[in-house]
């Protein structure tokens, strides 16, 4: 143990040292799907006290080796060796006994268990005797800290069914933390972590490092990766594309491994081509449930994108599902293009041209079991008809279109969305509004776990719609995305906006205080 | 399967104990009738569609004559002509008169009644209040008996005062007696109208200590039943004689396959009388009971 | 058809030939009039309760209901004497207003269907039995509808009307289910409702619209059992009749976690049903075993459809691995 | 005790005396004797239900259950003469495998617990029904088993043994769900079974458990009900019997989805609907009626919870609201 705890410590003051044995290698790798080579002969290691950065574009394969770790599914072929010992393919057991913790990329909390017995989840401290009873008073005394230390601002009782998104992200961070583990993976941890609690992410990973843990951090946020990894791991279609060692590790050489070429991703978004139109949808005096006492003012004009910053809860998911017909309002009222706008339901929002890209892809961004074709008419589906029966070849051609137009990686339109990697399932629903023609389009987390390259062109196509006269909001916790994108950038803070941002006002320093409740500068 | 020899088939009309000593009497009568395939069959739910649906069924697999106790005798008329016109068709327990069925053969449930009061009065000279139980309060046999009885104890002091159903679920039967037990104190006799509600009063008397104060008037054979009349904590059962019903009616039906209508009476009845038992006839009917079921 | 489908109709197929083997007289028009009569009445029955399961619900009234409509179609049109196509047509709208009320209660008020229609269950038949008495609904001796009768009893060039009636159900609930803008709603609701909503789907319209369907249907068969049976004793009419419905879409291929399932499907589960109850009847296998027959030809049928599934999935698998390292090699 | 619980301990309470002021008799010892007897009987089984149930499982088969394992149990001691303690175990036993099997099909073998054991519903009956050639078991005139019959019928201090034995096993089983790693496990299961599983825990395993508690407590109350009845028609006894313990469950705040429920909450939805079967003896309102009051109690109740949590959510918004506008007219 000491012996560990000291190489960690050498590890930290000078990783070219690094020569123990791996704790991990991966040998050849390989994973199919129907139709999809996943990984191809892909191999790795990671030794003790380690930070690796693992990139690569959407469906590059980067979950699949973690779920493949993390003893989720199995390799069709390929070995793992984990601390010395060879095995053909891990059970989630297994994993757990020899030391890896995974915080999978899609949440994997109980809603119906408070925050405390999440966190222990299958390890919960015993109370003495045979009945296998929990000891409870020793679970709360073990929670503290951890929580403590993902900077969590709710408490170990809470219900995780009351908290929003990125709290329950934290609760995820913390189970990885509370188990003792030797190797901690991270799937896009800080895909809807503001930047607060991702600095907070950060710093845990370094501390992690420090004690000769190592960590595999996956993330399309590649600054990220660049403040903490000591190697970085690039994925291209299931194969290795390169290594970066510390000092050559940067942004562009990483693009450029990931995609095959280099990019300048945000100034074609950046600039507006025509200046901005009459007001869109204005909201007035709107409350939404997470802050009823709160009314929300906003207007989105036509022509202009539209960023919404705040911290973690700051009410804008809530308010996006009140603009959206989702939730009702208490108290308030929506004007579109000046004309009094009731919403009954999300179905009135999408009949008036509003539409919303939800920020929970999973659960109410599409339908995993539908196809990709199908995902896309759905909103739609009576302009792919003709006498109410459905036109399958109107259907496809529409997606088709959609496919190509945002480079959704599948192999055909039919194939089951269920499939797809995190960033292209957040192309079909992109896409399926984009086959429509909107008046406001409101995006919550719209890159949430998309790649580099993917993103560019998701600024482009935002940017495009904005010079098509759409009013778009975009609702977003990455700062660089909210200051590169926006025209001008709205801030809440505790469910109301505290203030309107003009270009020439853009500034992290600005948009943060702004979040916290201060003037800005 | 001996498909040369002509089939005929005992309907019921639902799963009960009842009917065992019915197949006692269709066994005997297989022993007496070697030229036939006699069956006793049981519907798997005791529903008119259901049962209608099994004799559909054994029309089909061709057997030569059926007698049903039908599940709603009064209104399957259609239906059992259906069955008539391919078949030769027999009723027995609850007769269809207006029907084209050959003859009927069974007891009167308006007598069994009837005489079921006759119990009553014997019992209790001095008059009282009865509460009866039932499993199905809306089926035929329940409502003859029901009616049997009360015209039977019209004038005399004694009234039936109500009767409890339960969906023939015996643990609500039984929960029947002891909430009777608790909701009208003042009742002094209990009749049991369904083979097993006499044996679930018996219990729920012993299980409050009660036997012997309140008289108890039964109908059917259960063993339980008769160990009652035969203890004296029951004042006596009425019986019917199923096993009378299907030994005489399966070798009707054979002699009437054959040519020879004599059996059947102009009117089509054959009526086989209730009986009460009592405490001394408790003894000879159970041995008789055991010497006919071959036990 | 699906190879689901197709399955089920070779094992009705093979268990057809099994038993007409045996028993020859399986095959005689009339036996086959006779179970194709009922296969209409509890297909139609199906086909509605098909339609809820889809968007993940459930319908446990559906046999209280055939009791009382059955009762009060024979009540109306017997003893108060009211013209059949009036007793007809309030009959069905009856259906349907009890399905808007279930499904008003399951996405206004957010019950579970479980829980809606189990009282449902205990509350109709409970109100049937009380409506006469815990008595007997019937015609009286020589009451007769002869239009009525041969529509729901009768037969066209010895096929019954009411199978005839089934495949004419069967048709234009394909369209709907499988090519129209509302069936595929249905089946989006039921993969997952939220994202539906999320689409803009008035998800709440669609499922009590379902419920709707179910509860017309159920009338209509209501009725056919009502002239079927011809009396009706509501404490037992019907039991059990939801079993069999869903019983025959889950043979059919749905799941009953909504999203799944096929119209021919349904259709094929109903018919195996009465071919299993025909044979136990024809072949004199004692009646009390009827019901574990059918329960166990279910057991047996969803088990090898789900061992199938995992066998074709891996053998698919199997193929990809071996094709991938071909090609590997080749390179 | 949740809020939930409280609410239904209230209605109970208040129901309780409403009947009494009506009919004094309902506060008799031995009336509430009788009527805890059958609390304890359907509280056992319910509890069995309720741990099926917390998995996002159904176990529609207890009802056939307690008709075939309470026909084998009277068979062996009354028939076969076996001494009723290894009568008693066998059954139980026999219980514990069933619902053993019915674990492993659906956890291994990937069937919906709703086909799995609508299909045993179907089965058990009939092979009960074969067993006993439909038939009754019974015990015949005289035939006693002293300390069987004081342990399962008898009474101590006034209190009917069975509910004594439903306190104990609902102690303990409290326990077990609420304070034990293993309900801990059931709740997590209940709500999202693939996180369980990413979790390392064997959720087959604790799924079969909740499987087999269910069986062995369901063959406890068969043979309780066995003893309570002394005899048994298999193609009646224990009919709908599922129906009670899953109504209690809901009742009891149980969701059909899963990973919701307590156990205080199904012991007083069983008392519920005990109290109701009461009540209409006690009352004298028509027996048909049984059924749908049943029904229409477990619909209002699950409304007005239902109702009562979005009035509650709603008044705190509105109460919010009117502050923030106080606030803000201040400011
Ligand atoms: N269960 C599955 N069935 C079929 N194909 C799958 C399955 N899971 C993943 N794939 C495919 O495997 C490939 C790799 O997916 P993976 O989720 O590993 O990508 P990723 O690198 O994590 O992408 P992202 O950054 O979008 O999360 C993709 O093409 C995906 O469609
Ligand atoms: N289901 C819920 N029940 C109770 N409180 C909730 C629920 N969902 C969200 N909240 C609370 O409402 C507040 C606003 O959450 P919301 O998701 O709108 O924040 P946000 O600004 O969109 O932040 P982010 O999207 O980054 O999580 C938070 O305090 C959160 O804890
Ligand atoms: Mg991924
Ligand atoms: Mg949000």
């Amino acid at each position: 143990m000491a012996q560990r705890l000291l190489s960690g410590m050498m590890n930290y003051s000078d990783t070219s040292i690094v020569a123990s044995a791996p704790f991990l290698s991966l040998e050849g790798v390989r994973k199919t799907y129907p139709g999809v080579v996943a990984l191809d002969g892909f191999s790795m290691e990671v030794r003790a006290g380690e930070v690796i950065g693992l990139v690569g574009e959407n469906g590059a394969g980067k979950s699949t080796l973690m779920k493949i770790l993390g003893g989720v599914t199995r390799p069709d072929t390929g070995t793992i060796t984990v601390d010395g010992l060879a095995h053909d393919g891990l059970t989630v057991e297994a994993s757990i006994g020899s030391g890896i913790a995974f915080v999978h990329q899609e949440l994997n909390l109980f809603e119906n268990l408070d925050v405390a017995a999440n966190i222990f989840f299958g390890r919960e401290p015993l109370r003495a005797g045979p009945l296998k009873l929990v000891d409870r008073a020793k679970l709360r005394t073990q929670v503290a800290p951890l929580l403590k230390r993902v900077g969590a601002n709710f408490s170990a009782d809470t219900p995780v069914a009351a908290l929003s998104l990125a709290q329950q992200q934290m609760v995820e961070i913390a189970k990885a933390l509370s188990i003792k583990a030797r190797l901690v993976i991270l799937d896009e941890p800080t895909s809807s972590l503001p930047i607060a609690e991702t600095d907070k992410l950060l710093d845990v990973i370094t501390a992690l490092k420090a004690e000769g843990i190592s960590v595999i951090f996956i993330s399309h946020r590649l600054h990220e990766v660049e403040r903490v990894a000591d190697r970085v791991v690039v994925l291209r279609d299931g194969m290795l594309a390169g290594t970066l060692s510390k000092s050559a590790i940067n942004h562009d050489q990483m693009v450029k491994l990931m995609i095959g070429r280099m990019l300048k991703e945000r100034e074609k978004a950046a600039e507006s081509a025509r200046a901005p139109g009459s007001v869109a949808l204005s909201a007035n005096g709107v409350r939404t449930s997470a802050y009823p006492d709160r009314p929300v003012d906003l207007d989105v004009r036509h022509g202009e994108i539209l960023g919404l910053a705040g911290l973690v809860g700051s009410g804008r998911t809530e308010l996006a599902r009140v603009l959206f017909g989702i939730d009702e309002s208490f108290g308030g009222s929506l004007l579109l293009d000046g004309k009094e706008l009731v919403l009954g339901s999300a179905a009135d929002a999408v009949a008036s041209g509003i539409f919303l890209v939800p920020e929970d892809r999973k659960l109410t961004g599409i339908l995993l079991d539908l196809s990709i074709a199908q995902n896309i008419s759905l909103p739609n589906l009576s302009a792919h008809a003709r006498r109410s029966l459905v036109s399958a070849s109107a259907e496809a051609a529409t997606a088709e279109k959609q496919k190509s137009n945002l480079g959704i990686r599948a192999p055909s339109v039919a194939t089951r969305t269920g499939t797809l990697s995190g960033g292209n399932q957040q192309k079909v629903v992109l896409a399926k509004w984009l086959a429509m023609n909107p008046k406001v389009m409101i995006l919550d987390e719209p890159t949430r776990g998309i790649d580099i390259g993917a993103k560019a062109e998701i600024y482009g196509l935002m940017r495009a719609l904005a010079d098509a006269g759409v009013a778009v909001l975009m609702i977003s916790s990455d700062m660089e995305e909210v200051i590169g994108v926006s025209d001008r950038i709205a801030v809440m803070h505790e469910g109301q906006i505290s203030g309107i941002l003009d270009r020439e006002h853009f500034s992290q320093e600005n948009v943060l205080l702004l979040a916290v409740g201060k003037r800005p500068k | 399967r001996a498909d040369d020899k002509p089939t005929l088939a005992f309907v019921v009309n639902g799963a009960s104990d009842f009917w065992k000593a019915a197949e006692a009497g269709v066994k005997k009568a297989q022993a007496e009738l070697p030229d036939y395939n006699l069956e006793l069959k049981y519907p798997e739910q005791s529903s008119v569609a259901i049962q209608q649906r099994l004799m559909d069924d054994l029309v089909t697999a061709g057997v030569k004559g059926i007698m049903v106790s039908a599940v709603d005798p009064k209104t399957s008329t259609d239906g059992l002509n259906k069955i008539a016109s391919e078949t030769a068709l027999f009723t027995t327990d609850s007769d269809a008169p207006q029907t084209k069925r050959v003859a009927y053969i069974g007891s009167s449930n308006v007598d069994a009644g009837k005489q079921a009061a006759e119990i009553a009065k014997k019992a209790m000279p001095d008059g009282g209040k009865c509460l009866g139980f039932v499993g199905l309060l809306g089926a035929d046999n329940a409502k003859e008996r029901i009616q049997g009885m009360k015209d039977g104890l019209a004038g005399t002091k004694i009234e039936l005062i109500d009767v409890r159903g339960d969906d023939i679920d015996q643990a609500r039967a039984k929960k029947n007696v002891e909430d009777a037990l608790v909701a009208s104190p003042d009742v002094t006799c209990m009749v049991g109208f369904y083979s097993y509600n006499t044996p679930r009063i018996y219990e729920a008397l012993r299980d409050a200590g009660k036997l012997g104060q309140i008289t108890v008037v039964g109908f059917d054979d259960d063993p339980i039943t008769l160990g009652g009349v035969k203890e004296g904590t029951v004042a006596a059962t009425v019986v019917q004689q199923p096993f009378e019903w299907a030994y005489q009616g399966m070798k009707l039906m054979a002699s009437y396959l054959k040519g020879d209508k004599s059996g059947v009476p102009a009117d089509g009845l054959i009526i086989v009388p209730t009986k009460i038992i009592g405490k001394d006839d408790v003894d000879a009917y159970a041995a008789n009971l055991a010497a006919m079921s071959g036990k | 058809m699906s190879k689901k489908d197709l399955g089920l109709l070779i094992l009705i197929l093979v268990v057809g030939t099994v038993v007409a083997i045996i028993n020859p007289r399986f095959l005689l028009p009339i036996n086959l009039a006779n179970t194709s009569n009922l296969i209409g009445l509890f297909g139609i029955l199906s086909i509605g309760q098909a339609f809820v399961i889809i968007t993940g619900g459930i319908e446990l009234s559906v046999g209280s209901l055939v009791a009382l409509l059955g009762t009060l179609f024979i009540d109306f049109i017997a003893v108060r004497e009211m013209d059949w196509p009036l007793a007809f047509v309030l009959i069905i709208a009856l259906g349907g207003i009890i399905g808007l009320v279930h499904g008003w209660l399951i996405t206004r008020l957010k019950l579970q269907p479980f829980v809606v229609t189990l009282c449902g269950l205990l509350i109709y038949r409970g109100v049937a039995r009380f409506y006469t008495a815990d008595g007997t609904a019937g015609f009286a001796f020589g009451q007769n509808f002869p239009e009525l009768e041969f529509l729901a009893a009768g037969r066209s060039w010895g096929v019954p009307n009411s199978f005839i009636a089934l495949i004419i159900i069967a048709i234009v609930m394909w369209v709907v289910l499988h090519r129209s803008v509302f069936g595929r709603y249905l089946y989006a609701i039921g993969k997952n409702e939220e994202a539906a909503k999320y689409s803009g789907i008035r998800t709440g319209r669609i499922v009590m619209a379902a419920y709707v369907i179910c509860g017309v249907l159920t009338a209509l068969s209501a009725i056919y059992f009502a002239m079927y049976t011809r009396s009706i004793s509501p404490a037992s009419h019907g039991q059990f009749y939801e079993l069999y419905a869903i019983a025959a879409a889950v043979l059919g291929g749905f799941s009953l976690r909504g999203g799944e399932g096929s119209l021919i499907g349904v259709i094929l589960g109903t018919v195996l049903l009465q071919e299993l109850q025909n044979l136990v009847n024809l072949l004199g296998i004692p009646s009390s075993l009827n019901f574990a027959v059918m329960g166990g030809v279910i057991l047996i049928g969803v088990l090898v459809d789900q061992q199938w599934g995992v066998f074709r999935a891996r053998r698919l698998m199997l193929e990809a691995t071996r094709k991938g390292a071909a090609g590997a090699a080749a390179e």
